[in-house]
This record gives C-alpha cells, structure tokens and sequence, in this order.
C-alpha cells in the first residue's frame, strides 16, 4: 500500500514538474499491444491481421521507425475469453508497458476494454470492432475507431439493394445468435422499413452462434420462398449457410445479400454462385477499383498473397488502417509540438479529426465521438473465371459521411427517421 | 386390551409371480421380544422391509401403535419409533465407530445450527457408553470401514439404539459373530434393551439364541407365519424340527 | 401449419436425428461397458469429420473421382478409433477404472481439452468444407423444396443400418456377446473368465469410431471448424441420458424425439430451437428417472 | 511455532500483501480468490459424493441478478452481493428440489442441463440479456461511496479474500456440523440415512443451496472485477473448469479449493501469455498429470510434504477427507 502511495507519488510529481507541453524524450521502441482472435471461430479474421500487423511493423521498422523509433508488438489472444483477455490487457500495460492498444475483433471484447482502456489512460485503437453502441452510449478520451460502424455498413447495404433491386416485397433472414447478428439486423430492417415501408419480413431465424447446420432453415425458407435473404453471418457459419444453401437450390430461388461476404469469397471458391450481393465492412476488396493500379495496393497485396498463400480480406485492411492512423497522428503530433516525441495528450489531439489513408478511400476519425467515417464498397458476385472464386461486378462505393450516424444520436432513431427518397439522395461512384 | 406396539393386518406382497407374503396378520406386544424364524427364501426380511416402509405390501395394512404407518417412507417411521439394524451393517464407511453413533444422534435431535461441531455434542459420553456397550469402546475412533463385520454389525446395532426407539427391528443380529461370543453379545444386547424399555424383533437362525432370548417366536415359511408361541413350544413342535431346525442343522 | 410443412419438418428432423444418433450410439456403449461418461467423444467426432473434410478435400483437388469420399469415411473412422481410442483406453481409462467417477469424467475432460488443441494444431483455425460425396448423390425434390439425397436418404439409411448392425454384432458374434456380458454384469463376467479388459478395449475402440465415422458421415453437410467436438458432446449426453445410459435402441428413439422435436421447433418457434434437447431431457427424467429406456437400480439391503 | 500452524498463516499473510508486494497480480488473485469461493461450493457437493457439471448456472445467476440490479439503481456492492446471493439461492432451491432427487452420472447431467438452458436462454433473449456480448456492470459504489478504479480494485480484492476466509471458515464449521455430517452420509450410505429418520433429499438440499449460494457469491465478484456479465458464465465449459479445480486443489477439501483455484488462473494465464496457441493443451495436461500422479490433489501432495517434515497423527482427518474420497471406489456408487 505505501509502495504504491509512493509509487504514484512520484509520478505525479514528476507530471507536474516536466508539465504536459514539455517534449518527451524518444523511447527505445514503440510498444504496441495488439488483441485479435488467434483461437476460435472468429480467428479466421483475427490470424489474416495477425500476419498483416507483423508484415506492417516489418515494414515500418525496415524503414526506420516511426521518427527512428521501432514498433514492438505483442498479441493477445481474444479466443482465450474475457477474462483472459482483460488480464493480459492490464499486463500488457501496467507490466509491459505498453503505449498504445488495438483492441479488438469482438464487438463484446471491445464493450469491455473501452471502459479498461479509459481507466488505464492508455490510447486503445478499436481496429475492427463494428459496434455502434461503443460511442453511442459511452463518452471515451482515450479511444478511438479507425473504420466505420454496423450502421454505415449496413444502410449502405441497403442502399445497393433497394438501387439495384427495387422491386422486392418480401424478405427473410438467417443471422448469428450474438450481439453482431442481432444489431445488424435491427439497423438493416428498421432502414429497410423506413425507406420501403411496404416490405414484408417473412422469416427471422438466429441459430446458434458456430451452428454446424442449417438443413431446417433452409427446408423452411424453401418452403417460403422470400424474395430476398439476408445473412450478416461470417466465417464457418456463412460458409456452412452459402454451401447448403446452394446445394438445394435457394441460392437459385432467392436473391442473396451477404454483407460480409467480402470475407469468404476465397474459402467459398466456386460454391459461391453469381448474383449474391456481398459487402466487406467499408470499402475493402483486394481488386478495389479505385486503388488496383497504384502502387502501395498492388504491392501490399501481392506480398500478403506470397507471404500467407491468400488474399487479403477486410480484417486485414482494418489492421492497415490502424497502423496508418498511428503514423499519421505520430506525424501530426510531432509537427504540432515542433518535432519532439508526443505524449498521450498530444497524441490524442492528433487523433481527433485525423485523415488518414488505408487502402481504400480516405478514412477520417471524428473529432467529436472518435469515430472513424470511412467508405463503403458493394458489389455483385460473378464467377469469371479469372480466380478460382468468385469475384465482385457492379459495385458501388458509397461515401461514408452520408451513412454515419451524426454525432450524439442513436442509431436506431436516425435510420428509423430516414425516408424513402434518401434511396435517390445518396449517389454512389458504380463501377462495372 | 392394550393396543399392540406393532400390527400387520392381512399383509400380502408379491415379486412378480412370486409370493412373498400372503394374507400375514402379526401383532407384536410392547416389552415381549419376538423372534421370527424360518428357511432361507421364506420372506423374513421382506417383512422387516414391509414394517419400515421400505417396500409397499400389494395389499394389508401396518400399524404402529395404533397409527397406520403402511404408506410412510422409512424416516417417518423412525421418527416414530421404529429402528432397525441390518443383516449387512448399513454405516458410513468413512467415519468412525463413535462418529456413526454421534451422526444418529445429530438425527435423532434434530440439530441444526451450522456452528455446532458434530462431536462436541453433549450426548458424546452416552454415545461411548453405548459403544462399550456392544464391546466396541476400543475401535471408537477408527473408520468403520477398517473394522471386522462382526464389529460393524455391532455398532451398526448401537447406531440402532441411539436413536432410543421403542422398537428395535434385527436381522439375524450375531450372524457376523463368533459363535463364543454370541451369547454374551446377547445377554449385553437384551439387558439393554430391557433397561431402555424397547422391544425387539430379531430374525433369527441360531435356536440357541431364540430359545434363550426370545418371548415369542414366529415360524415365518412360504410367505405366511405358520406357528406362533412361546419359544419351548415352537422348538418342539414336529413341522418345525422337520422345515426348519432341520435345514439349520444341514 | 399445412401437413407439407410438418413433412418437410419430419424430413428434417430425421436427417439430423441420423447424425446425432451416429455420435450418440458410441457415447452409449463405451458408458455401458466401461461405465465411463466419454467427455472426449466430442473430438472424436471432430476429429473424424476434420480427417474426412481435409484427405477428401485432397483428393478431389488431385483429380480422384469424388466418390473415394465414401471409403474414406470409414478408413477415417477406422483411424480414429484406432489411433486414438486405443492410446487413450490403454494408456489412460485403464489406470482409473478404479477410481471414482469424478475422476473418471474429468480425465476425458482433460483428454478433450487436449484434442481440441491438437486439432487446431493439426488443421488450422480456417473452416474446411467438402461436400463433394453430397454433391454426387445429387437432389430430390419434395414439395417443391430441394433435399440432399444424402441427408434425406444417404443419412437415415446408414443409421439404421448402424443400429441393426449393432444389435446383430452384440447378439450374434462371439465378441459382441463377451460385450453384452461385460454389460450385464461385469463381476459375473469376471467370474467365468472373461478377458475384462480386452472387451473395454474392444468397446472403447468401436466406440472412437462411431464417433469418428458420425464426423466422418456430418463433415460434407457442414463445415468442419475449431469447436464444432464441443457442441455435438453436449447434444448427444442429453440424448444419451434421456435414453438411459448404456441404451442403444433407446439411443436412436431419443435422437429421434430431439431431432423431431427441433426441426419442429425451427418451424414454430425457431427462438426455441436450441432449448428442444434440453427441454426433452428434462421432461423425460422427470417423469423417468432413469431415461426412457433405462432400468432402475434396485438397492438391497 | 509449529509448521502446520505456521504455514497456513504464512499464506494468508502473502495473500494480504498481494496489493504491496505484486501489484500486478492484485487483479489476478481477486479473480483467483473470487473462483476459489465459487468452487468451495462444487467441493461441498463432492463431500457427498455428488459432482454437478452443471454449477456454472448460479455462477452466472448471480451475476447476472448482479447486472440487473446494477442497471436498476441498486448501485452498492455489497446489495449487488447480497442480491446476487439471493438469487442463487432461490435458484439453488428450485433447481434442487429437482435434481436431489437424482444421483451419481443423473446428477451431474441434469445440473448440466439446466445450466445449458439457462445460458441458451441467456443467448438467446439478447434484448433483455445482451446475448453472446453480455451485460457491462459498471463498477458500483461501496456503501455510498463512488471510488475510482485503484481504491476500487483494491477494496475488491480485500473483499475477495477476507470472504474467502469468513466463507471458508464457514463452510468447513458447516460440514463438521450435525447437519454437514447428515450431508456427507449421502455419499457412503442413503439407506441408514433413511433409517436414522432423515430424508437424503432433504439433506441433499440444504448443501445443494449452500453450494449455489457460495457459486454465486463468487460470480458477483468476478462479474464486478470483469465489469461485464456474458452467457460464458453459465457455459459447461466453466461447471467443467470448477470441477477441475475442486480435483486439483484436493477432492473435498475446502482450502484446496482456493489453492486449486489459485494455481490453475496462475497456469491459465502464463499458458495463455506464453503459449497462446495451446493454453487448452497445457490445462488439459496438467489437470491429466494431478488425476493420474497426484489423485489428492494439492493439498494431499502439501499433507504429505508435511508429514515428511512434522510426522504426527492429527493429519489423519485432512488426509481422511481428501485421499479417501479420492479412491473411493464404483461399488460405493450403487
């Protein structure tokens, strides 16, 4: 007990006397500590991004470092649960000494470190995470989301829909039993509703989260016969859906939209049929139309094919993000307060209203709930022949702006106030 | 006349296409220990099984003390009276002689406070007391499940009687003991029993005992009590030296 | 609710019933036998559809006819019941027989916790899915609504083939009687000179390979991902002990009853779907202690 | 002073200057200490011979009472303790009046059905429950006081321990009482137990609410050092994890229990730190290596290093408790 009194003492002491504005001296690296699922189902994200960010701290390292310093990176594993990953978080900073967080996949995990990571006072990066709710109902300084949330990803979702299908008059859907599955469905319908108040849901089915088997869904769906299907399922899960779904014809029957698709199109290989609507969470797609061709795209997607046998999905993006936002508020940072190594308050003014550039659209962080506003690409499947899967035709990029819930209102309430004419307000770029 | 301290009107029990008791009336006397005898097989023990509420008869009734007890599980029986040893002793194996005996008592006063320790329970010297009693004072405080089953039918009896019944039911009470000590067992055992006022029924195959220690005996065969009398009477009788006395002797 | 639909129900849930009672019937035995509660069948069951979804996948994509799936179901089998069932029954079970059975559960607990490790080892965490001996079975149409030949019919079919093969193997073989024995009472069985422990090694090997031939048969209807061991063991102890421990027949009534009763529920109230098995299997041991089939133990004194 | 004196307080001692001398595994130790209280409640059970696969429920009945009552302005810990103990306990009585009836591999499978009810319900009732995600607990005041998260952790771990020992003192005078004696019976013989005038169900009972009620003391802790309540709480996974420490710190003995529960988080988080990969391989090889090298777990291994060091006959009933029921054999079963 006197240790610690002591303890904190003396850094309050020494706070005081060096004062927030006086420079910092440069450490001996950069310690990052990185949550991402290496076990369980969600580890099909997490292990892509893993690689990435070992790929990217190579990179940034090879080249010096962020202002000569090197980045020094350690993972934790969100498959290990929450208890497991709150533990190690702590250690990670109070041990470790970690200076800043990506923390993580697990819209659950991600509810529970944002309020950890206040406590702590250490910068945490919410590098995938799509759950509106964090800012929505939480007020945070020292966390930020460097992409966009469940519903500028789904009203772009059902922007495509409603543009290219008008027509539809009933819908059904088969999402996963968790928060995910539950959100984006209530974000997809209340939009749906709101701007094609005639549409009729004719089935909600949420079966357990890593169900090994749909048969009875797909028989009553069968049976149904909606016109649209609607899954924000990922991973195994979508996967298992698409293939029994295919197998017995209601892939044939209905028109599919699958907003996570983006990630599966390689694992689902020829059994992902032409004419599925498919998103990526933002405007993530390894051959994006605007980005194939430059430089930086080409090559980073290239090397990530050799060095992990696949294509980068849009988890692997996410992590870009996350480290480009870290050197652009580093840069920042240091141009603010003449060139000295930032410290956290510094870095954090850095990051409120950041731009910053992945690979896609520019991504911009919110200055007034940290939120990152980013693109959003969606497009068609077709098996062309040119890979052994399918890829995307007719895709749109949407501009994230327009999609984001404005600062301090609820989701909810703002897509459920939209109208029918907001389908033909919002113009996206198409592409062929 | 004064009502008896057990009653079995027109009891009857069958296993399946088995009889094991058929249309039994038994009336037992407070204070008169009665022995019930009979071959192997011929139901003595269901009957005991009947008495407590172990098994249901198919039909007939019991009474205890003038209450019907025939639908009662086995613990309201006790409650009321009615204690019983076993032909295999029935003990928690992994305590002790004198905790077995103190675990009854818990039992029988129905303890409840989580802060009493078991052994410090005022009735602890009673409870030694009664071990000496059957001559198991010097085993008190080893597990029973390292005593000989002689021993643990002994105190599978004490565990019996510290529950102060007024009826005590035994089968086949010194089987487990060696034939030297029998008699002495019994003569500790009755003149206990007498001293508490409870009243016995032992399933018996040694004569020698029901003859010594017995009021009464009934010859238990074929599911039904054939003979009821005093113990000079029975012994003598012929279809008992030829069904029964015999069939010891062999 | 029209009668095509509860049909299409009935279909459904037979075919899932199918699979469930492949897993069960092993669980099943191995308890009637080694009196041992098999935390561990689940990876079994994994690890026979992990096998099956990743050698098949091989041979297909080497150009081999897909029909090969079908051999090598049971060859995946055969080496889950005999590369693992036999390590672990010799090297581990044998030691406890002896102790209590809460040691018993948690020693396949610990065996589970491990395989499920050893499969993301083995196999990554990236689903696998090969559903080419699906595929070549091809559709039937009913009500219009697709089937799979193989889950209408293919599934079904080998189940039932499985429960009277069973019952032939434990009446009419020299083995399956010494196992019937060792079921009814193992002292006896003891007693006449019956080699005890080869029959728990034979059981516990035939078991492992039930439950790596349900994986086997489950892994081209789904995909084979990290934890999929985990859900199926739960599922198939609740059909397990609504059926009675040690039941074979009663095994296939109770994955019936929980398949019937959760595909209706999917039609019903799909929020209650997952609540069907547990719901079934307490209503069953309320009123049945001892499960439908099982037989109550009669205590002497 | 003698050793068997001196240990024991030597760890109670280390325990209370956990916050001094290792601040960072102040956190750790409340979870450790917050589980071992949960596990002194499986560990009751198996002094009658019964092991639930199922005791996770009260584990996240608790917690989540917790949760709500947090979300419905009964913002104090110790209410949060008092109303998550509550709800075990009435849980424990109506799922007990249930499976008492039941014992050996019935017990087991019923408390594990139950268990898988109840976190299927919490999945699936999201709007209520939050589903797979849970339910965050914001940090409560302490008896009118707001505090910030240091003094909070801090208190919470003093909390922790100090409920462990009272709990545990508790539970080891309770099972040398009348009635935890009538408890234990259950294990070796229900048929003299009838025959004494006791119902075992009704016994049974009485140790089955004591058992859910420490689970859920223990899940209120958790939930309010996790600040977040999730189905995993009540997923078998975790009965199985409670038992497997109850087996690790000895079978049945009541310090074995925090001492199992200590050793495992210890390895759970080292494993996970240091072996990500294969943290469950780790666990399982260690729980396998205890059951098959050392059946008495923890405490038998320290009792006999003790008898080593200080032969003497009063080990006797320590190693009574744990290594019997450790080689209690099938036939005690029936």
């Amino acid at each position: 007990m006197l240790t610690r009194t002591l303890l904190s003492a003396t850094i309050l002491a020494t706070a005081l006397g060096t004062g927030a504005a006086q420079a910092q001296d440069k450490p001996d690296a950069l310690k990052i500590g990185v949550a991402t699922f290496l076990t369980g189902p969600a580890s099909v994200f997490g292990v892509p991004a893993r690689d990435a960010a070992q790929m990217l701290a190579e990179e940034i390292n090879a080249e010096g470092g962020i202002a000569g310093v090197p980045l020094e990176i350690s993972f934790i594993d969100e498959g290990a649960g929450g208890e497991a990953l709150t533990t190690e978080y702590r250690r990670l900073v109070e041990e470790e000494g970690a200076d800043i967080m990506f923390s993580g996949i697990s819209s659950g995990n991600c509810m529970q470190i944002a309020p950890l990571a206040e406590d702590l006072e250490v910068i945490n990066i919410m590098w995938d995470c799509g759950t509106q709710r964090v800012f929505e109902e939480g007020d945070y300084d020292y966390v930020f989301r460097t992409q966009s949330h469940a519903t500028a990803e789904m009203l772009a979702v059902v922007l495509y829909l409603l543009k290219t299908q008008p027509d539809f008059e009933t819908i059904a859907v088969v999402n996963q039993d968790y928060a995910w599955g539950r959100d984006s469905w209530d974000i997809f319908s209340t939009a749906l509703k709101a701007m094609k108040p005639d549409v009729e849901v004719v089935g909600e089915f949420f079966p357990a989260f890593g169900a090994p088997d749909f048969s009875t869904e797909i028989s009553r769906l069968s049976a149904t016969r909606p016109d649209v299907i609607l899954s924000t399922s990922w991973g195994g899960d979508l996967n298992t859906f698409v293939q029994q779904a295919a197998q017995r014809g209601l892939t044939q029957q209905s028109q599919f939209v699958l907003p996570l698709a983006e990630s599966s199109l390689e694992a689902l290989g020829p059994a992902l049929p032409d004419g599925v609507i498919v998103g990526g969470r933002g405007d993530h797609y390894f051959a994006h139309p605007e980005m194939v061709g430059t430089e930086r795209f080409d090559s980073f997607v290239s090397s990530f094919k050799e060095e992990t046998g696949a294509y980068p999905i849009y988890s692997v993006f996410h992590m870009v993000q996350a480290f480009e936002a870290l050197k652009a508020a580093y840069a920042e940072a240091m141009e603010e307060n003449g060139g000295s190594w930032p410290n956290d308050q510094e870095l954090i003014a850095a990051y409120e209203g950041l731009e910053f550039q992945g690979m896609g659209r520019p991504v911009t962080i919110r200055e007034g709930d940290h939120q990152g506003v980013e693109a959003q690409l969606i497009g068609t499947t077709v098996q062309s022949g040119d890979y052994p899967f399918a890829t995307l035709e007719n895709m749109m990029i949407f501009d994230g702006a327009e999609l984001t819930t404005p600062v301090g209102e609820s989701s909810i309430d703002w897509v459920g106030a939209l109208s029918p004419d907001f389908v033909e307000k919002i113009e996206p770029t198409t592409f062929d | 006349m004064t009502t008896p301290l057990l009653e079995a009107r027109g009891l009857e029990i069958r296993f399946g296409g088995v009889v094991a008791a058929d249309h039994v009336d038994l009336t037992i006397a407070e204070g008169r220990n009665l022995a019930i005898i009979g071959p192997n097989g011929a139901g003595k023990t269901t009957f005991l099984n009947i008495c407590t509420g172990w098994i249901k008869p198919t039909k007939g009734q019991v009474f205890f003390r003038g209450e019907e007890v025939t639908h009662l599980p086995p613990r309201k029986i006790v409650r009321r009276g009615v204690a019983r040893a076993f032909q295999i002793p029935q003990l928690f194996t992994e305590h002790t002689a004198l905790e077995n005996l103190m675990i009854a008592v818990s039992a029988r006063e129905g303890r409840q406070s989580p802060l009493l320790s078991m052994g410090a329970q005022p009735e602890r010297r009673e409870m030694l007391e009664l071990l000496d009693l059957v001559g198991c004072a010097d085993v008190a405080d080893r597990p029973v499940v390292e005593l000989s089953e002689g021993q643990r039918k002994l105190i599978d009896i004490a565990v019996a009687l510290a529950l102060k019944p007024r009826l005590l039911l035994m089968d086949e009470p010194t089987s487990g003991v060696a034939s030297s000590e029998k008699f002495e067992i019994m003569e500790i055992l009755v003149a206990a029993l007498s001293q508490a006022a409870v009243t016995a029924v032992f399933v018996e195959h040694d004569m020698g005992i029901v003859k010594n220690y017995a009021d009464e005996v009934a010859v238990w065969n074929s599911g039904e009590v054939q003979l009821r009398g005093t113990p000079e009477e029975i012994l003598a009788h012929p279809d008992v030296i030829r069904d029964v006395i015999g069939e010891e002797a062999a | 609710m029209n009668l095509s639909l509860i049909l299409l129900a009935v279909f459904d849930g037979v075919s899932y019933a199918a699979l469930v009672f492949m897993v069960a019937v092993g669980l099943t035995l191995i308890f009637g036998v080694l009196r041992i509660l098999n935390v561990a069948h689940g990876s079994l069951y994994a690890i026979g559809a992990y096998l099956t979804a990743s050698i098949g996948g091989a041979v297909v994509a080497a150009g081999y006819s897909p029909i090969l799936a079908f051999p090598l179901m049971l060859i995946a089998a055969a080496l889950v019941g005999v590369l693992l069932g036999a390590p672990i029954e010799r090297l581990l079970l044998r030691r406890i027989y002896a102790k209590s059975e809460v040691l018993q559960l948690l020693v396949t607990f610990a065996v589970f916790m491990i395989l499920e490790d050893v499969q993301r080892l083995v196999w990554g965490n990236q689903p696998y899915f090969e559903s080419s001996a699906l595929q070549l079975l091809g559709n039937i149409q009913v009500f219009g609504v697709y089937y799979t030949s193989y889950q209408l019919v293919l599934l079904p079919v080998v189940a039932l083939l499985t429960l009277i093969g069973l019952r032939l193997f434990l009446r009419r073989t020299l083995t399956g009687k010494l196992i019937t024995a060792v079921t009814e009472d193992r002292e006896a069985a003891r007693s006449i000179g019956i080699d005890a422990d080869r029959v728990y090694l034979m059981t516990f090997v035939l078991g492992a390979a039930l439950a790596g031939l349900g994986g086997a048969l489950a892994s081209p209807t789904t995909s084979v991902l990290p934890g999929i061991g985990a859900e199926m063991i739960v599922l198939s102890f609740a059909v397990v002990a609504t059926a009675g421990l040690g039941r074979i027949e009663g095994a296939a009534v109770a994955a019936l009853l929980i398949g019937l009763g959760r595909s209706a529920a999917t039609y019903a109230m799909p929020e209650l779907q997952v609540l069907v098995p547990y719901l079934i299997m307490l209503a069953v041991l309320l009123v049945r202690p001892e499960g439908l089939f099982g037989t109550p133990a009669a205590r002497k004194i | 002073m003698q050793i068997r004196i001196l240990i024991p307080v030597l760890a109670i001692l280390a325990l209370a200057l956990v916050p001094m001398l290792a601040p960072s595994l102040q956190v750790l130790m409340t979870l450790a200490l917050a589980k071992g209280i949960a596990v002194m409640g499986v560990t009751l059970l198996l002094r009658a011979g019964q092991v639930s696969f199922g005791h996770a429920l009260f584990f996240g009945i608790a917690a989540y009472a917790a949760a709500f009552a947090a979300a419905s302005n009964l913002d104090d810990l110790f209410l949060l303790l008092f109303v998550g103990a509550a709800g075990a306990a009435v849980s424990g009585l109506l799922v007990g009046l249930f499976v008492v009836r039941y014992r050996g591999i019935f017990f087991g499978m019923l408390n594990l059905a139950f268990s898988m009810i109840f976190w299927s319900v919490l999945e699936k009732f999201y709007h209520l429950t939050g589903g797979a995600d849970g339910l965050r607990l914001a940090r409560p005041e302490v008896l009118g006081l707001a505090l910030d998260r240091a003094p909070f952790e801090l208190l919470l771990y003093y909390l922790a321990l100090a409920l462990t020992l009272g709990l545990g003192w508790f539970a080891t005078r309770w099972l040398g009482s009348p009635v935890g004696q009538l408890f234990q019976t259950v294990k070796t013989n229900e048929t003299r137990l009838e025959y004494l005038g006791i119902s075992a169900q009704a016994t049974l009972l009485k140790g089955y609410i004591l058992s859910a009620v420490l689970c859920g003391l223990g899940g209120v802790l958790v939930a309010t050092a996790q600040g977040i309540v999730t189905p995993a709480y009540a997923y078998w996974i975790r009965s199985g994890e409670m038992v497997f420490i109850a087996v690790l710190g000895g079978v049945g003995s009541i310090p074995g229990a925090v001492a199992g529960a200590i050793a495992y988080e210890v390895v759970r988080i080292y494993a996970a730190a240091f072996a990500a990969d294969v943290w469950q391989l780790v666990l399982g090889a260690f729980l396998l290596a205890i059951i098959l090298f050392a059946p008495s777990g923890l405490m038998g291994i320290y009792g006999a290093l003790m008898d080593r060091i200080s032969p003497r006959r009063a080990a006797a009933r320590e190693e009574k408790t744990s290594a019997q029921a450790a080689v209690q054999t099938k036939e005690a079963r029936t």
